[in-house]
């Protein structure tokens, strides 16, 4: 059989609650950093409080806390996995450079109808 | 399927039978997330490659709408914990209230969605033959629901990006492409969200839900609780590209 | 040399009186069954009907390249032709062949459960397969398809005028058939094992679909996507994959490859799993290296997912990302070569006998040997700059998935017709049969290697006239492989109503399937087995009735008490 | 010259005899593979084969050390293929400095290929021996791939983007190249001739306009050399309309006017393709303005003359019907 000895956890409303609130301060604060110019970082920052944001609703309102280690490896598997198809391909992406020595992206220089040379 | 705690036949034990749903229902959702990842790798390299494209795109976007909708999904999530944990304590009567909140909120997602769809139809944003970022700039009688001064900064936007990338035109339709494609997809989970919480509402107005065989309520929560990640991502992926002007 | 030495001692051998297959008659009884067993025959007959459809493709295709010229298709028929084969072979037989007949009987039968863990999502996934199936069906009577069966944007999202977006949806559909099985195995495995069934007890077969429903479940919904954005872009004018619109068709081929590329351990982990049964039955001895061969059917399935962008690495990719994907691609040779060392080292010290099985098991050694010894040279960046897209490359795959998978299908097929008939094939005929496979498969695809090394590229219609040679012996191959395919078919349905009354366990064989009746009852055992040995133990299994030698040195006591 | 069953591609690049001895060096260590563990499975069926219906085998279940020998060994020897054939590879991807740059444009079905003076060809590539080649690819339409198998190189052209490949031819010959990218229709025909040339001879052949005696049959060449024959398909199912006894008929236009087809007419269609289109089709011929000379119009006029004699198809002419013409 397999290896479950969990009984079901239940969490209090009191938690969800925070949890809610937080959550929405979290979409305040993401949209409040949009309105001002951190340069390359804005999307770092946008993309840290989602996580943060998902990692909650992950951990508390799918309970995944309180879940068994199996479902744990589940979540795991899924981000990992994630990760190789985003990251593995644009591994491609940034590091190519076309003949002229210009590094991705590339596409906005091209165009057939002039001559490639000129 | 309307049998009150009914073991089924391949099961020996509720336990196992309540363990076996939730990790299939987890296993879904991973499989969920590859499904995204495929169109999220593509607006990653497109927003990449096109980013003044990308960004003049964003910026027509109402961040209001975006922002209101957001609250509202994450309302939604949390109505739907609390529909969980009522059918887990055996609060009969507040588990059709949180769930008819739920769907109430769900639905207010889709009439603002219907809003921004709209516009962008009128604004001539959706990815055909007709698609025309210009198009509002050009002819502000036509789009009288942006005022003037937005409109001001949206042309100067485009004729700045313009410079950068003279076949905006079309680099923008990617932008909205990825929109639609994303936000699209999301919407069709959500209606299939909807309809399953409908089939919940009606289980629990007839009493099946007990703290000892809820696994309906547990794992059609879970799923719901996954579209509002992934509009969690989406929000600043789609809104928020390049606010700061 | 023959083995079922148990059906000889018992005189009388008869059909139990109530099994799954006469339990309930009618259509509808079939239609909207939730037995395994039953869904498992349902995918038997159409996946069988797909395997003659996309044979039939073949043939034609073998037979127009005949001469250089190639009198008997125009050139859009040959394009088609080839796509319909491929599309049919590989969505529609080859990724659901084991899992879904094979995989779908014995699992729940191997780890003692009475059905899958959700039984009517099982039935779900095999109506899902005839809707994509249909649709694909329709795309090839109403103008075909033709634009490979790799779907490459923007040839097929703009440039063909066949009848794509059908094919495509189909193909679309049928992934979700495969996420649902994959989901139903991965569910199963976890949590109806019987008792005493633990997870280094498992049947390897087990753990082979195990690491297959892994692939299947995190590659699938890429391909789904993919396809699904191909579809939009060819119906709505979407952009992402055209370049005229500023897209990229190399992104296509990454999203399209993140699976496809796995697919092929879809097809192969799965016949894997099979061969890791029938050897060490017909050897009568436990697996050598067991927890390997385990550990190396989950390392495929990892890094499998890892070495994607080798059939790209002539796109114009970047450099580093080519050396990067051709090391993994070195990396995940590895454990295909410790299985097949493990299974050669199970023969020695075995007790071998030549029944059907046994020599599929042997031909697949030998034909996946070659098969995957040749993905080293494709795989081998400044080999594959020559060889890639040549028929180099199409014999390669041919001799994994008709080599390695077909032959591993067709070998459990034998292994198990037994169990789910109640009765044997003909024991000369198939052996025949298997041989004439053997042959005709290595007449068909060898020389095609040789056709790829001198630069015949593939999906060529017309040739020039120095390639001949070699194309004639190949469609001489392939007339002997079409009489190959044909003699199982016919022998096996009739063996299916008129063969011999097998008995529970012929050969006989340790895994739990066997102990139960044949075929086995709906409920698939009368009381809940309880596991009390290790898998392929033959020593400690009087009920097998074998000749345990007494007092032999090797023998270990019973691992019953926990 | 070739025996009847060759096993190699003729040697002429720099390439050849790089990745052919690496393609030898991986043969030989998987025939050693593969004849060891067939060897060994023969061995085994025949030694311990069953002798009695009863009789089990041993009880033997592993041997860790034995797992971990089979592992590392294969490993090594996979690192070594790998180290081996990325150091091919990269040097193949890394173009040397001072090549002759040849531009390479892709299109459904057929080579445009253009020298660095200027001068166009097409299907047909001519280059000097022992110079360093580079090609610069790009596609009209899908994707394309430039194969050359005596050279041993290959590199998909891809619309969108530029692609390059590189090698340098060291004998002089015609070789065979091919489109290995699934292309649509006509993708097997769509290939043609490297020719390697002596220096000399290649800046004399850069220089020089050779042309035939007889037109007509000159003509006919260059209607397969320009791969006109790739869409003007005699039967008239092609993209482009078929010729046959078109020339002096009268052609029915996609404005509706018609024009006698005749030696002006042909002419303009030859350089100005998109000036008069034929009712239903569409205007997808490129222009072949500088491509070929007064005199090659002249002989592909000639031979289109002579397709009088072949039967006109049902469609696909583009020949006004004759109720048509009284409009």
């Amino acid at each position: 059989m397999s290896e479950h000895e969990h009984s079901e956890h239940i969490v209090p409303p009191g938690i969800y609650l925070a949890i809610i609130i937080t959550l929405m301060v979290l979409t305040t604060v993401t949209v409040a950093a949009a309105f001002v110019n951190l340069g390359r970082l804005n999307i770092v920052v946008a993309l840290t409080i989602a996580t943060v944001k998902a990692t909650l609703v992950v951990l508390f309102f799918m309970h995944a806390k309180y879940s068994p280690k199996r479902t744990k490896l589940v979540i795991m598997a899924g981000i990992f996995w994630l990760a190789i198809l985003l990251f593995m391909t644009l591994s491609d992406y940034v590091s190519r450079i076309d003949y002229r020595g210009v590094r991705f992206p590339i596409s906005q220089n091209y165009s057939l109808s002039h001559s490639p040379r000129s | 399927m309307h049998r009150t705690g009914a073991l089924y036949g391949q099961f020996n034990t509720l336990e196992q039978q309540k363990d076996t749903a939730s990790l299939g229902m987890w296993i879904f959702l991973v499989t969920e997330v590859m499904f995204f990842g495929g169109i999220m790798l593509a607006y990653a390299i497109n927003r990449h490659t096109y980013f003044h494209a990308f960004a003049v795109g964003s910026n027509t976007l109402s961040i209001q709408l975006g922002t209101i909708n957001t609250g509202v999904l994450l309302a939604s999530s949390f109505t739907m914990a609390m529909a969980v944990w009522s059918a887990q304590t055996g609060k009969q009567k507040l588990i059709p209230m949180f769930l008819t909140l739920t769907i109430l909120l769900g639905f207010i997602f889709f009439g603002v969605k219907y809003v921004e769809y709209a516009q962008k139809f009128h604004h001539h944003l959706v990815p055909g033959r007709n698609f025309d970022i210009t198009y509002c700039v050009n002819n502000p009688e036509k789009c009288e629901d942006i005022d003037a001064k937005d409109l001001n900064i949206e042309r100067n936007e485009i004729e700045e990006a313009m410079q950068a990338d003279p076949d905006l035109n079309a680099h923008a339709q990617l932008y909205y492409s990825a929109y639609f494609g994303m936000t699209g997809l999301h919407a069709l989970h959500m209606v299939i969200g909807a309809g399953l919480l409908i089939w919940l509402l009606r289980g629990s107005l007839a009493g099946r839900f007990t703290p000892e065989w809820n696994t309906p309520v547990d794992i059609v929560g879970l799923y719901w609780h996954f579209v509002d990640i992934v509009w969690i991502y989406l929000f600043p992926l789609l809104y928020l590209i390049d606010r700061h002007k | 040399m023959r083995t079922a030495s148990t059906a000889n001692a018992r005189p009388a051998l008869k059909m139990p009186e109530k099994h799954y297959l006469n339990s309930t008659y009618g259509i509808r009884s079939w239609l909207l069954t939730t037995d395994h067993k039953r869904i498992a025959l349902l995918y038997l007959v159409s996946v069988t009907f797909f395997f003659f459809i996309g044979g039939f493709f073949a043939m034609m295709i073998r037979l127009h390249l005949l001469t250089p010229s190639g009198y008997l298709l125009s050139a859009d028929t040959y394009n088609r032709m080839f796509t319909m084969h491929g599309v049919a072979m590989i969505f529609f037989f080859l990724i659901p062949s084991i899992p879904a007949i094979l995989g779908n009987f014995l699992i729940p039968l191997m780890v003692g459960a009475k059905d899958l863990a959700f039984p009517k999502i099982n039935l779900l996934s095999w109506y899902i397969y005839i809707v994509g199936g249909c649709f694909t069906l329709y795309s090839m009577v109403t103008g075909g398809l033709d634009t490979g069966w790799t779907f490459y944007t923007p040839l097929s999202t703009v440039y063909s005028n066949s009848a794509v977006a059908p094919a495509v949806v189909g193909v679309f559909i049928t992934g979700f058939s495969s996420i649902l099985t994959g989901l139903n195995f991965l569910v199963t495995v976890h949590t109806m094992r019987a008792p005493g069934m633990t997870w280094f007890r498992l049947p390897l077969f087990v753990w082979a679909h195990y690491a297959t429903s892994v692939v299947m479940i995190l590659g699938t919904p890429v391909i789904a996507i993919t396809l699904g954005l191909a579809a939009m872009e060819r119906v709505f004018g979407l952009g992402f994959f055209n370049p005229a619109m500023g897209g990229d068709p190399i992104l296509f081929q990454h999203l399209f490859w993140f699976y496809s590329h796995p697919a092929v351990y879809i097809m192969i982990l799965p016949a894997m799993g099979v061969i890791s049964e029938l050897i060490p039955t017909f050897a009568r001895k436990k697996l050598f290296g067991y927890h390997f061969v385990a550990a190396a059917s989950l390392a495929i399935a990892v890094i499998g997912f890892l070495v994607w962008t080798h059939h790209m690495f002539l796109t114009g990719q970047s450099t580093y990302a080519a050396i990067a994907f051709s090391f993994l691609t070195f990396l995940v040779a590895i454990p295909s070569a410790v299985k097949t060392f493990n299974w050669t080292a199970t023969l020695f010290g075995g007790s071998i006998s030549f029944d059907t099985p046994m020599l599929y098991a042997f031909g697949f050694l030998g034909l996946f040997l070659i098969g995957g010894l040749t993905g080293l040279f494709l795989g081998c960046l400044g080999v594959d700059m020559h060889v890639h897209d040549t028929y180099f490359v199409v014999a390669h795959f041919h001799y994994i998935m008709v080599g390695g998978a077909v032959m591993g299908y067709l070998g459990g097929l034998h292994f198990w017709w037994p169990k789910i008939t109640g009765r044997m094939y003909p024991e000369w005929l198939a052996r025949i049969a298997a041989l004439i496979l053997f042959v005709g498969f290595n007449l068909t695809f060898f020389p095609q290697f040789v056709l790829g090394y001198l630069g015949m590229p593939r999906r060529y219609h017309v040739y020039p006239p120095e390639f001949q040679v070699y194309n004639v012996m190949s469609t001489a191959g392939a007339s002997i492989l079409a009489v190959g395919y044909l003699l199982p078919m016919i022998y096996l349905t009739w063996a299916a109503f008129f063969g011999k009354v097998a008995g529970d366990n012929p050969w006989p064989a340790t895994g739990l399937e066997w102990t139960t009746a044949s075929p086995p009852p709906t409920e698939n055992f009368e009381v809940t087995p309880v596991v009390t040995w290790e898998a392929y133990d033959f020593h400690n299994r009087p009920d097998l009735g074998l000749d345990v030698p007494v007092g032999h040195p090797g023998v270990v006591p019973a691992h019953g008490d926990d | 010259m070739q025996s009847p069953l060759p096993f190699f591609p003729e040697q002429a690049s720099n390439f050849a005899s790089r990745v052919d001895p690496l393609f030898i060096f991986v043969l030989l260590t998987c025939l050693f593979f593969a004849v060891l563990v067939t060897l060994l499975v023969i061995y085994a069926a025949f030694r311990y084969r069953r002798t009695s219906p009863g009789e089990v085998g041993s009880t033997v279940e592993g041997n860790t050390l034995l797992e971990i020998g089979w592992t590392t060994i294969p490993l090594m020897i996979a690192l070594v293929m790998f180290a081996w054939g990325a150091v091919v590879y990269t040097n193949y991807r890394i173009a040397p400095k001072d090549t002759l740059d040849i531009y390479v444009v892709g299109k459904q079905w057929m080579w445009k290929l253009q020298q660095p003076n200027g001068k166009r060809e097409i299907n047909e590539l001519h280059i000097p021996v022992n110079r360093d080649i580079k090609l610069i690819m790009g596609s009209e339409d899908v994707i394309h791939d430039f194969y050359v198998p005596a050279f041993r190189v290959k590199m998909d052209v891809v619309p969108g983007r530029y692609n390059t490949m590189w090698f340098r031819p060291t004998k002089i010959g015609k070789y065979h190249f091919f489109c290995s990218q699934y292309c649509g229709t006509n993708h097997a025909v769509m290939g043609g001739w490297v020719t390697v040339m002596d220096p000399a001879d290649y800046a004399a052949w850069l220089s020089d306009e050779a042309a035939d005696s007889n037109p007509a049959a000159a003509g006919e060449k260059l209607f397969t050399q320009l791969a006109c024959v790739t869409c003007h398909l005699g039967n008239g199912t092609g993209r482009a309309p078929s010729l046959n006894g078109v020339y002096g008929a009268k052609v029915l236009l996609a404005d509706g006017s018609i024009v006698v087809a005749d030696d002006a007419y042909i002419r303009e269609s030859i350089l100005q393709p998109k000036a008069k289109i034929v009712a239903g089709y569409q205007p997808v011929m490129p222009t072949f303005q500088g491509l070929v000379t007064e005199e090659q119009i002249l002989n592909l006029t000639a031979y289109i003359k002579t397709l009088q004699s072949q039967p006109v198809p049902a469609k696909g002419a583009g020949i006004a019907p004759a109720a048509a013409g009284k409009k």
